[in-house]
């Protein structure tokens, strides 16, 4: 049983990619952030972090976009080229980092909450709209002074937000596929009930979590920037792109490409999740199939 | 149907307790000392010590909260360390400014989002399709703050067509709402576009066709008719996200709102405040949600008939 | 005899970037008024794309109507107007759908949907139209009162002669029935044909039966074309192919059901799978399944010939090129 | 589809009226004939702070005292020193004498009177009202001495303090202790506080949005000539607007909406310096900047090395890198302009060498790996990131750790910290810079430095009599306190503001309260 389906999630897997390659959007938007993970990956290789990321140069500061610095410089005299390609291992971090560890919480919880119901459900679900109904921002200046202010602890700050969308979904889904049939005679099979939620009912719940995820990304990376504009963000002088943008706003007007570039960075990027996730949410869905 | 309301609402109060409880909790966890924000620089030892004592801040956490709640019970929500104003009347000073944004942000959001999730719906996988989409998720790709200050420099101080900021007339609403609104937009876009989609699929919109109504009144009458749910309830998720979470655009556009006026007691450790508004927050969000419950029945009939079972 | 419908060389394809299906491969249809064609044939037979196409409503993107004319009434559906489309649908030809569950609006009281297509086709004010549409609910045996209730507040077979007041709402010349009864309970089903026949009968109207249960053809159709792989195989009156059948695949058909007459009998199921309609095997689509099946059979498409010289049975089978060829049933009888 | 137009209005509606509801922020000044000078009515003043509590002695917000400065009045008054050498004269009190040390007699105006309406007189019972209340609030330690305060007769008073303090006088000029109306307390007139004698009296206050001031009609000082301190205003109406973000700030300045921008960000003066109809005014402040060491931490308790960093710090550059220039280098600890300034000291310029000279000596050996905890945003994060690089070069990893400013506050008193930057803004005072600064065990001391040395000059500094003696032992302070180097003095900011170039009638202050009471804007 347990092979079959795995087969078939394969034939599933080849079928959503096929489809999600006609649907121009989520290739461009592929393409895109393909390129910005190289840029992540390759960045600390081609940039020296101390020198050409954070090494100062107030003689260089506030230089427009040239031949020299692509991006211009700040009011360090910093490249923003360089900064704006390292920002990229930051903000991608933050992004993926924290919807991961949303994910995985979320998860457990809203299938905890889905599959059981009742007290179990009513108790997880009350807290998630308590948690929900606390503004992000408190949730934020809390962790960041309980913690202190770090990119780790921005990480879970942020990630609290996205186990809460989590746990919904998945607890939704979960209340959909938990009385079918298939799921009734892997009871019969006797499976442990973690192995049938992880195995026969979570499957079953992917495509909303996939489509989440890609979305959850952009929002959450433009949160960090939100949380940067508020001062707590990831510390200086780490070049993630908010912390870019919100400390670049000084000169909006005088120098606005320092504010602008990283605000396209975050845009593109953004963007790029979105059309992803669109096309997947497209490509996933069963009544599309012919 | 009233059964249900009343149930809904009585199902707030634990939701006020844990709530107000974890709010106090979190704030006297967090580092920083209301006393020393009162006592100001170069306030003496003793100075801030008495004012903690004023406060009660000396007390053990619990009896604070003890306290706290007492207070509640007769409805009163204490004084704002900061303003000595009662937390309650500040509260509804703000809130008709919040709700004035976020309503007029919402509003902005669904005008552009409606018609452009059913456009991009018709034209699934066409170019429109993701020429739509892109538009939808301009204003959601970028910061807020970004969005705003860009807005200021071109509408503001060079074309002068709307104040930069305050809450002076119509005008001044204009840009923070366009503001916050974009930011909804794409949300609401995307579902509207998929709940279409699946509308679309079902075999009354053909039996509707096959009774001769025009592509429009298929469209309207029949499809956007059932697909209004799920729309409803992304517009009123995100209205119960813009009471507190448009704190930037406030900021950058000083708009008195309630995002604000919490950002800023938090930072000066005002618990009353802090709490009080919190927890008031929440209250409206509950509202809110009933509220969209509510408008569900109002479409779609089977809804209706699940609360009247319910009671 | 004048013809409300009749369908000449349709052809319609379902055109997806990854395959291109062959539903409906150049299919000659007409019904005379006042009768019932029944259409017969498997699922996927192409019955349903045939219908849609009637009322020129099969879905596009991915469906296309390569070729061929739809005349109703000496007017080409194919080649109307938007405009004449929406005067034409459910006002002179009216369908009633498979699935009664899911072909009502769930969140239009079954009185505003059947006013409906009386608003819209005899300009009736709404409150006229609800009028009408409680007639109409009483006709189909259904309390006026109802009229205010929502369909997830009616049985299945409510729903279907719901479904079946929507469509004579504005007693059209030509009803489209699509397996009409396949998603009732048995009982059920009794009494809605029932409830058609009647209708049918003091109405001046003509109706296109779909469905794959020889009985209710009997039962209701005067006509009958049995539809194999996008094609007619086979059509006549009810009595010519009923008792004088020439092509293999009706026999098939027959001899798949249970016969009552001779008990003990074995039910002969006809052997294999209908072909994958986006690739059809070249000449007769039915060969491969064929008992008397010859070389020659896959080498064209067999066309619709008179049988021997009747002027309303037709059948498309190359074997009838053999003089001395008869089916086995029709040995069996003599 | 009926339903859903049905909504939709209904929401229109509501933003229909949110719209409405909105209105009436512009609301006119009836037309009271202000000065002589023909003047716009209404002077707006965009703030950089929220206002965020009127009651005089329960805040200490510059924020709320640059408004209250306009209603109210106080015993002595601080210049800004465009009236000559003597910055405290004569303000509700027309002049004091120490009777010994611990007595002073002080002389009131008569005829000064409240604006409650009824002219209710301002007399000794009112200031002594005042002082008393002083004691049992949050301003108590501005009056930091004070015993009691008793009526000799309506215009007289005697102040009785703990021992002789040379800055007693100075304490009656700060904002928080302007004269109240006993009366008003006593009738318990509604937010009594409010009441006070100056120029102009409260018309509104909408939190987060506006506070709006009225001239007073029958101000007591109507009679008074322009020149005098206590002359009656000049516009209608003064309406200070918090404007929180910076740059906006500067636009609603060049919009026009508002008449005054306090602290434009320096990133912005060019736009500001290039347009006509506004003014970009600049003057040496005194608000000091500085990197501070929290001495009971090691290895920061090694005054060597604490010299080491010092040198290592590219003053210039901090400089640069947060106010594009626009401040003061000093080497002293005390803010300029303050009594006894002096800053003819070798200090710590920026030198490698002798840094890693000192470090040498100061013993410490291997790579020290710190933290430097700043509150979030400007300029402290720029001076941060500055410094972080600077301390690189004598190989000392920073790590930066923003915090808010509440979060910050707290850590520094509890000694969380290791090193820290903050800012001191003094300008009356000097008592209140070493002894809250240095001074063993003071609430605001976040270097925890403890030195009984120190200690004894302060005291002395506070309370000989000898101001020529005095004033060596401050200068003697001074050269020891930067010798042991609790902190690293980096600038002092200059005071940038930018307004309507048709502003007449300021009155500013290096250290930002600035007088608007005689302000306007000129037709």
């Amino acid at each position: 049983m347990a092979a079959k389906k795995r087969i078939k999630g394969r034939t599933m897997f080849q079928e959503t990619w096929h489809r999600l390659l006609k649907n121009k959007g989520a290739v461009i938007g592929m393409a895109f952030l393909a390129l910005l993970v190289v840029v992540a990956v390759i960045s600390p290789f081609v940039f020296d972090y101390e020198t050409d990321v954070i090494g100062q140069n107030l003689a260089m500061k506030l230089q427009a976009p040239n031949s020299e610095h692509w991006f211009g410089t700040d009011e360090y005299g910093r490249d923003l080229f360089a900064r704006v390609m390292y920002g990229a291992r930051y903000s991608l971090a933050i992004g993926v980092g924290s919807v991961g560890f949303g994910l995985i919480v979320g998860t457990i919880l809203g299938s905890i909450a889905g599959f059981y119901g009742g007290k179990a459900d009513d108790i997880i679900m009350r807290g998630i709209d308590i948690f929900y109904s606390i503004p992000n921002i408190l949730k934020a200046v809390v962790i960041v002074s309980l913690l202190g202010t770090s990119t780790i602890n921005l990480i879970i700050a942020l990630a609290i937000s996205c186990a809460t969308n989590y746990a919904r979904i998945v607890r939704a889904s979960v209340m959909t596929v938990r009385d079918l049939e298939y799921v009734e005679s892997s009871y019969a099979m006797g499976l442990p009930t973690w192995k049938i939620i992880l195995r026969h009912i979570l499957p079953n719940c992917l495509s909303p979590i996939i489509v989440q995820t890609t979305l959850l990304i952009g929002t959450t990376i433009i949160s960090a920037s939100s949380l940067s504009f508020l001062g707590i963000g990831v510390p200086a002088p780490a070049p993630e792109w908010g912390a870019l943008l919100s400390g670049g706003r000084a000169h909006i007007r005088g120098a606005s490409y320092i504010c602008v570039i990283p605000g396209l960075a975050i845009m593109f990027t953004v963007l790029a999740l979105n059309l992803l996730g669109d096309g997947l949410r497209d490509a996933l869905d069963p009544k599309l199939k012919k | 149907m009233l059964k249900y309301v009343v149930n809904r609402l009585l199902s707030l109060i634990p939701v006020i307790l844990v709530t107000s409880f974890m709010i106090y909790w979190a704030m006297s966890l967090t580092e920083g000392d209301p006393a020393m924000m009162i006592a100001g620089d170069g306030a003496s030892q003793e100075m801030i010590e008495q004012i903690r004592h004023d406060l009660g801040l000396d007390q053990p956490f619990l009896l604070q909260y003890f306290n706290y709640m007492k207070g509640m019970l007769v409805g009163d929500m204490g004084k704002s360390y900061v303003t000595n104003k009662d937390v309650f009347a500040t509260f509804f000073q703000y809130l008709p400014n919040t709700l004035y944004l976020g309503g007029s942000a919402v509003i902005i959001a669904t005008i552009v989002s409606i018609p452009l999730g059913i456009y991009t719906a018709i034209h699934q996988n066409t170019w429109k399709d993701t020429a739509g989409m892109v538009f939808a998720l301009f204003g959601t790709s970028m910061p807020n703050f970004w969005l705003g200050l860009m807005l200021i420099i071109i509408f503001a101080l060079h074309l002068r067509l709307f104040p930069t900021g305050g809450n002076f007339g119509w005008k001044s609403l204009v840009l923070p709402a366009v503001t916050v609104g974009f930011g909804l937009a794409a949300l609401i876009t995307r579902i509207t576009r998929s709940s279409m989609l699946d509308v679309m699929r079902q075999d009354y919109m053909t039996t509707a066709r096959a009774k001769g109504c025009s592509e429009k009144r298929v469209i309207y009458k029949h499809g956007l008719k059932n697909a209004l749910i799920p729309i409803i309830t992304a517009i009123g998720l995100q209205m119960s996200l813009v009471i507190t979470g448009s704190v930037l655009a406030e900021t950058v556009f000083s708009w008195p709102g309630i995002g604000r006026l919490v950002y800023e007691s938090i930072t000066r450790r005002d618990i009353p405040m802090v709490t009080g508004s919190i927890i008031l927050c929440s209250i409206l969000m509950c509202i809110i949600n009933l509220i969209v419950d509510l408008v569900y029945a109002f479409f779609d009939p089977r809804i209706k008939a699940q609360y009247s079972k319910k009671g | 005899m004048d013809l409300v419908l009749d369908i000449k060389d349709l052809v319609v394809h379902y055109e997806t970037e990854d395959s291109d299906v062959h539903a409906v491969n150049g299919i000659d249809i007409a019904i005379g008024k006042k009768r019932t064609l029944g259409l017969v044939g498997e699922t996927g037979a192409g019955k349903t794309t045939t219908a849609l196409s009637i009322m020129n409503l099969v879905p596009d993107p991915p469906g296309v109507i390569k070729n061929g004319s739809i005349m109703l009434d000496g007017k080409d559906v194919l080649k109307m107007s938007d405009a004449e489309l929406e005067a034409m649908r459910g006002n002179d030809v009216a369908m009633i759908f498979q699935d009664p569950m899911t072909a009502l609006n769930p969140v239009m009281t079954v009185g505003e949907q059947i006013a409906e297509s009386l608003e819209l086709h005899q300009n009736l004010k709404p409150e006229e139209a609800l009028e009408k549409a409680k007639e109409m609910l009483k006709l189909v045996g259904i309390a006026e009162s109802r009229a205010y209730d929502y369909p997830h507040q009616f049985s299945g077979g409510m729903k279907q002669r719901v479904v079946i007041a929507i469509a004579l709402a504005c007693s059209p010349r030509l009803l489209i029935a699509d397996e009409p009864t396949t998603a009732l309970d048995v009982t059920i089903q009794a009494q809605v044909l029932e409830l058609m026949k009647d209708l049918i009968n003091n109405r001046d109207m003509s109706m296109l039966m779909i469905t794959h249960s020889l009985g209710i053809v009997a039962e209701i159709c005067d006509d009958m074309a049995v539809m194999y792989a996008g094609r007619i195989v086979e059509k006549g009156t009810v009595d010519d192919v009923f008792n004088n059948m020439r092509h293999p695949y009706t026999e098939g058909l027959f001899n798949s059901l249970p016969n009552l007459k001779e008990q003990g009998e074995m039910l002969e199921p006809i052997k294999g799978l209908m072909p994958d309609p986006s690739d059809l095997p070249p000449g007769c689509a039915f060969a491969p399944r064929c008992p008397y099946a010859t070389a020659s059979c896959s080498e064209a498409v067999p066309e619709l010939k008179a049988v021997d010289g009747s002027k309303t049975h037709f059948v498309a089978c190359h074997a009838y090129s053999r003089p001395d060829f008869t089916l086995r049933r029709n040995k069996n009888e003599q | 589809m009926k339903k859903l137009l049905v909504f939709l209005m209904a929401a229109l509606m509501i933003a229909a009226m949110a719209v409405a509801g909105c209105g009436g922020g512009e609301k006119k000044a009836d037309n009271a004939a202000g000065g002589g000078v023909a003047h716009k009515e209404k002077l707006v003043i965009g703030t950089d702070a929220d206002i965020n509590n009127l009651n005089l002695q329960k805040q200490q917000d510059a924020a709320n005292n640059v408004i209250l400065k306009n209603t109210h009045q106080t015993l002595v008054f601080f210049n800004n020193g465009s009236q000559g050498k003597e910055r405290f004269v004569p303000g509700l009190a027309t002049d004091w004498k120490f009777v010994d040390d611990t007595h002073i007699i002080m002389n009131l105006r008569k005829d000064v009177y409240f604006n409650d309406g009824k002219k209710t007189p301002m007399t000794a019972d009112d200031v002594k009202f005042t002082l008393d209340m002083a004691m049992k609030n949050v301003i108590k330690s501005a009056l930091a001495g004070f015993v009691k305060c008793t009526v000799k007769d309506k215009h007289q008073i005697e102040i009785e303090i703990s021992s002789y303090n040379n800055e007693f006088i100075q304490s009656l000029s700060s904002v928080p202790l302007s004269i109240q109306s006993k009366k008003a307390y006593d009738d318990g007139v509604k937010e009594p506080w409010l009441i006070g004698t100056g120029p102009y009296k409260f018309d509104k206050w909408v939190q987060g949005e506006y506070c709006r001031l009225n001239k007073v009609k029958d101000y007591w000082g109507n009679s008074l000539p322009a020149t005098e301190n206590f002359a009656p205003g000049v516009s209608d109406v003064i309406e200070f607007r918090p404007m929180i973000e910076a740059s906006a700030r500067v636009m609603a300045l060049q919009a026009g909406e508002i008449d005054v921008c306090v602290n434009p960000p320096i990133s912005d003066l060019k736009f500001l310096q290039d347009d006509k109809k506004v003014t970009v005014y600049e003057q040496p402040g005194t608000r000091l900047f500085y990197f501070a060491f929290n001495v009971e931490k090691k290895p920061w308790d090694n005054q060597k090395l604490r010299q080491a960093v010092a040198c290592a710090i590219d003053k210039k550059s901090v400089l640069d890198a947060a106010l594009n220039g626009k401040g003061t280098l000093q080497k002293t600890i005390l803010n300029r302009g303050l009594w006894g300034f002096y800053d003819e000291m070798p200090g710590y310029d920026f030198n490698l060498e002798r840094a890693k000279q000192l470090m040498k000596e100061s013993g410490v050996t291997g790579p020290i790996k710190t933290t430097l905890t700043y509150a979030t945003g400007a300029p402290y994060e720029q001076i941060a990131t500055v410094i972080q690089a600077n301390l690189a070069k004598i190989g000392i990893t920073v790590d930066l750790v923003p915090m808010e400013q509440a979060a910050l506050k707290a850590a520094c008193k509890d000694g969380k910290q290791n090193l820290f930057l903050w800012r001191w803004n003094e300008d009356s005072k000097v008592d209140f810079v070493y002894r809250d600064l240095f001074y063993t065990g003071s609430g605001s001391n976040y270097h925890h430095f403890a030195d009984a040395k120190a200690d004894k000059m302060i005291d002395d500094v506070a309370t000989l009599k000898d101001q020529k003696q005095r004033m060596e032992t401050g200068i003697e302070l001074q050269k020891y306190l930067v010798d042991q180097c609790p902190q690293v003095p980096l600038y002092i900011a200059n005071l940038v503001i930018a307004y309507n170039k048709d502003l007449k009638g300021e009155y500013f202050y290096g250290g930002g309260n600035h007088d608007w009471r005689h302000a306007y804007i000129a037709k």
